[in-house]
């Protein structure tokens, strides 16, 4: 049953050491405050799953979280390379990390396992891609009824989920719209979730059939205005391209990197700290 | 040039093309970057009756300005309806429902396999690309697929560091063979000109060049011996509507884009 | 590409003898209209699906358009059995029906690989009953990963599948909401559909990730008032449960079933023809 | 019976005792008939957190009168969210998110497991039933199941004719043995008693007996020789808050259908 929790008191209860965490979000409603959060409190040795792993993985692993990454697709959406990813898997700084490459329709398919609480997930996947040579979590199985060969993988099944959305109520009932990627899997897969969202309201005002997660089935919800910044947010704010295209420069060198976590995550004692300390260098932050 | 053409550069005429391949009705799985651009292009063109499907989910869009992210709120507030990326990848890519891919590619052979994984060797990379995404699903199971990058010869190579996404594989009848459920890519569309694959051997073989270019000038750009058809034929020039089409797009999207800096 | 037609025309077009035939409906939106239209149009040797066979497909078996049905649950909801699903079953009138037996569970994997384009579906179903004894297409199979007995059933593919929606616009797109059941996936999974709708609009309205069904994955769209009567359209109409509760006297007796059917079906040229005769024995009719 | 008890019937104290098993906070997945009458008795008396599901895709609904079917609008319009079919089964039930399940039958057996399929053989049935439904998924999933039915010799069989549902199977350990994601029947509530699984052998046993209710005439009424507990406890009278809710739902229930005649 969901509990609401500053996001400081829900990163702390819910995200422990050597967890395996999703932190999902399909360039909307990133959870970026979370992902600040799990720094600050310098969480260690985490296996991080994601279909797109962007600037919040990028800063996760530059900042030592990281000890694993399973994901399809990395990078930043519309400029290039995740800079600091590139680093741990080329000169393994700050630590090695270990890679577990998808395809994203294995991805999605190993989400929908685990929300399904099947062992697996089975796809027309995996064909002509030199992906299951380096994956030895890509394995193939015959169909019982035409012998077809099928593609399989493991179901992912997160310790912790962790996703932003648009809006919650008082009990905890979490509502979003628009591209709303692979969340409510994740959070279905997972064994604890923590939601944060823009706004805590008395009403969701819910269409039929809209994209609700239940109190029930989320750990704890946190109020975070603006906290998928600089993603978007649909209804609330735009995406900020500005910040994406700085995060390249940024990134680029271990040291100017280290110098923009301590100023603006480390040195800030939550997110309403790091908009207030980014406002100085990022328009429209 | 003769007088009173149009001037344009290579890119514009890539991605005009590009999206002249897209056939009016089809329902295309749209890759970010030049394919996004070339897709667009053609609904705003020839094309109005197009689907644009993006893998954030987005089906039927109709984005005023380009997207810089595969799931910008462009995409999912202008589209027919919004899905979850499993829903996506299974009931639409994987279930057969997609006429076109249309994809990008950092590396591609001969038999139009391509790599967007990596550059060097996997587990020591010389450079890092953002990986598979979507596109081996799109490259399996879309009816047909349309390739797009700029012609030269780390592009086009002998062989891939990486096979990301199944092209005609070693060509002749080794795709057929493998079952893939879409028949693969027909076409690659640069800025110097057009391949397509040998009917039987499936070889890319240059069929069009772009105006100004020649035959050799696609040769060399190329990292193997290109086959080049017995009839090259001259790409028509962009007509006026094809080009100021583009052009307002991109300015839209550079303002749009600015606007949010 | 939808094609906007008359129910007689869309019917007639797409459905045909010996075809594998879905109309999907959970108790709301079931298609009636169209069942009336193939049994007016003397449709035989159809193999119907559907996951909870209920008056109409007691009409269409007692009307004798029906060799076999694939079914996890039959029955009139809330007042009792299905006489001529039984009779055709007990007493192989008015011909022999073959029976695929399921379980709800495997019913929807089933939908969902069909619409997948996967060759089977995967779920931990099919363990303590004795279903599996009497239906060959269920077949288990281990988890490559961990070994676990899995149970598979084959893909349902309907040649055509048969719903009924609130609303379509005029190129075709249809949208519904509610109790959507397995209707999008029943479309998906076949190779034809047709989609009768309570009106045609300038404009859906649709609110963000409504259930949409693009006129390009549907073959036709017929506006039928009132076509799922006397099942509900919710925001249209409500349940007619006195038809219900008479259906069980009809049914009961072979006579008064087809006098029912001349009457009232096969004796009016139309579903708008059907309701007035109907009108007269049924209190909102 | 006492001056100035309540008077009641024998289905109400059967629904009553159901209603009282259902715990407040619990996710229910909750079959039609009685086991919905006694869910939301429960959700209108002691449980009012308790989340109903039913199959229909209906999720934390709180219908005002009783469904007719198991997908009434009374039900979606009044849930917290619908869902597809396939999702209901998949993320929800299989998903291992539902604590408890409630389910009526046609015939049980000593070790509760339960059919809903076949009176007589199954190619030549005396009486063909509805069938399995969502029955063996909930009885496989759910975290414990609650089975409500009418206690007679007709119900209560030495052997069933078709097993729909899995209960304890043949009792002991075997059920564990194959692995289930839940635990099983944790009670079988009828007009005359309750009977719960004997802690290792799992034999149904009576524990419970209605008031005015004898033992022996529940051995009566049972097709097997029923296990009797050393203390059997009388279930206490429904409240009179318990018969007064459940008699206005009835009655708000029979106006509202009778309203649709």
């Amino acid at each position: 049953m969901a509990v609401i929790l500053q996001l400081r008191e829900a990163i702390g209860e819910f995200v422990r050491d050597g967890d395996t965490v999703a932190l999902e979000g399909f360039t909307h409603l990133i959870p970026f405050a979370a992902g600040h959060e799990i720094i600050r409190q310098k969480r260690r040795g985490l296996t991080v799953i994601r279909m797109t792993p962007d600037v919040i993985y990028d800063q996760l692993i530059g900042a030592g979280c990281v000890s694993k990454i399973v994901f399809s697709w990395g990078g930043n959406p519309g400029v290039g390379s995740l800079h600091r990813l590139r680093d741990a898997i080329e000169k393994k700084w700050p630590n090695p990390i270990e890679v577990e490459e998808h395809e994203h329709a294995g991805m999605a398919a190993a989400y929908a396992a685990g929300a399904s609480h099947l062992p697996f997930g089975v796809l027309r996947g995996y064909v002509g891609t030199d992906l299951p040579k380096h994956n030895s979590n890509v394995r193939f199985i015959d169909c019982p009824f035409t012998g077809e060969k099928l593609a399989a993988v493991p179901a992912h099944r997160p310790d912790v989920t962790v996703i932003h959305a648009q809006k919650a109520d008082r009990k905890g009932n979490v509502m979003m719209w628009g591209v709303v990627g692979a969340q409510k899997e994740a959070v279905m897969a997972a064994k604890r979730s923590i939601v944060t969202v823009e706004e805590i309201v008395d009403d969701l005002n819910a269409p039929p059939n809209s994209v609700i997660l239940p109190a029930w089935v989320v750990s704890a919800v946190s109020e975070v205005k603006g906290g998928a910044f600089p993603s978007y947010a649909q209804g609330y704010y735009a995406r900020n391209n500005a910040f994406y295209k700085q995060w390249d420069n940024i990134a680029k060198e271990r040291e100017t990197f280290l110098q923009w976590i301590e100023e603006h995550v480390t040195g800030t004692k939550d997110f309403a700290g790091f908009k207030k300390s980014i406002e100085k260098v990022v328009a429209h932050a | 040039m003769p007088d009173g053409a149009l001037e344009y550069t290579a890119d514009e005429m890539m991605t005009i093309s590009a999206a002249r391949m897209l056939r009016n009705g089809a329902s295309c799985f749209v890759g970010i970057g030049l394919p996004s651009a070339a897709a667009n292009l053609a609904r705003l063109t020839h094309a109005p009756d197009a689907v644009l499907i993006y893998e954030s989910g987005c089906i039927g869009t109709k984005p005023n300005v380009l997207p810089l992210s595969i799931g910008d709120g462009e995409l999912s507030e202008t589209a027919d309806t919004v899905v979850s990326i499993i829903e996506i990848f299974t009931y639409w890519l994987q279930g057969g429902r997609i006429d076109i891919g249309f994809l990008g590619a950092a590396q591609i052979d001969r038999f139009a396999n391509i790599n967007s994984t990596v550059i060097g060797d996997y587990d020591s990379p010389k450079t890092r690309l953002p990986g598979a995404g979507g596109a081996p699903a799109i490259a399996a199971n879309c009816g047909e697929v349309l390739v797009t990058l700029r012609q030269n010869k780390r592009a086009f190579v002998e062989k891939l560091d990486f096979q990301t996404s199944g092209g005609h594989m070693e060509g002749g009848d080794s795709r057929e063979r493998m079952r893939f459920p879409g028949k693969g890519p027909t076409a690659v569309i640069t800025d110097l000109g057009i391949m397509t694959p040998d009917p039987v051997t499936k070889e890319l073989t240059l069929t069009s060049v772009h105006q100004g270019v020649t035959v050799d000038s696609v040769v060399a750009a190329t990292g193997w011996k290109l086959k080049v058809a017995d009839q090259v034929s001259m790409t028509p020039r962009p007509t006026e509507l094809e080009l100021t089409t583009l052009r307002d797009l991109q300015a839209r999207t550079a303002k749009a884009h600015a606007g949010q800096n």
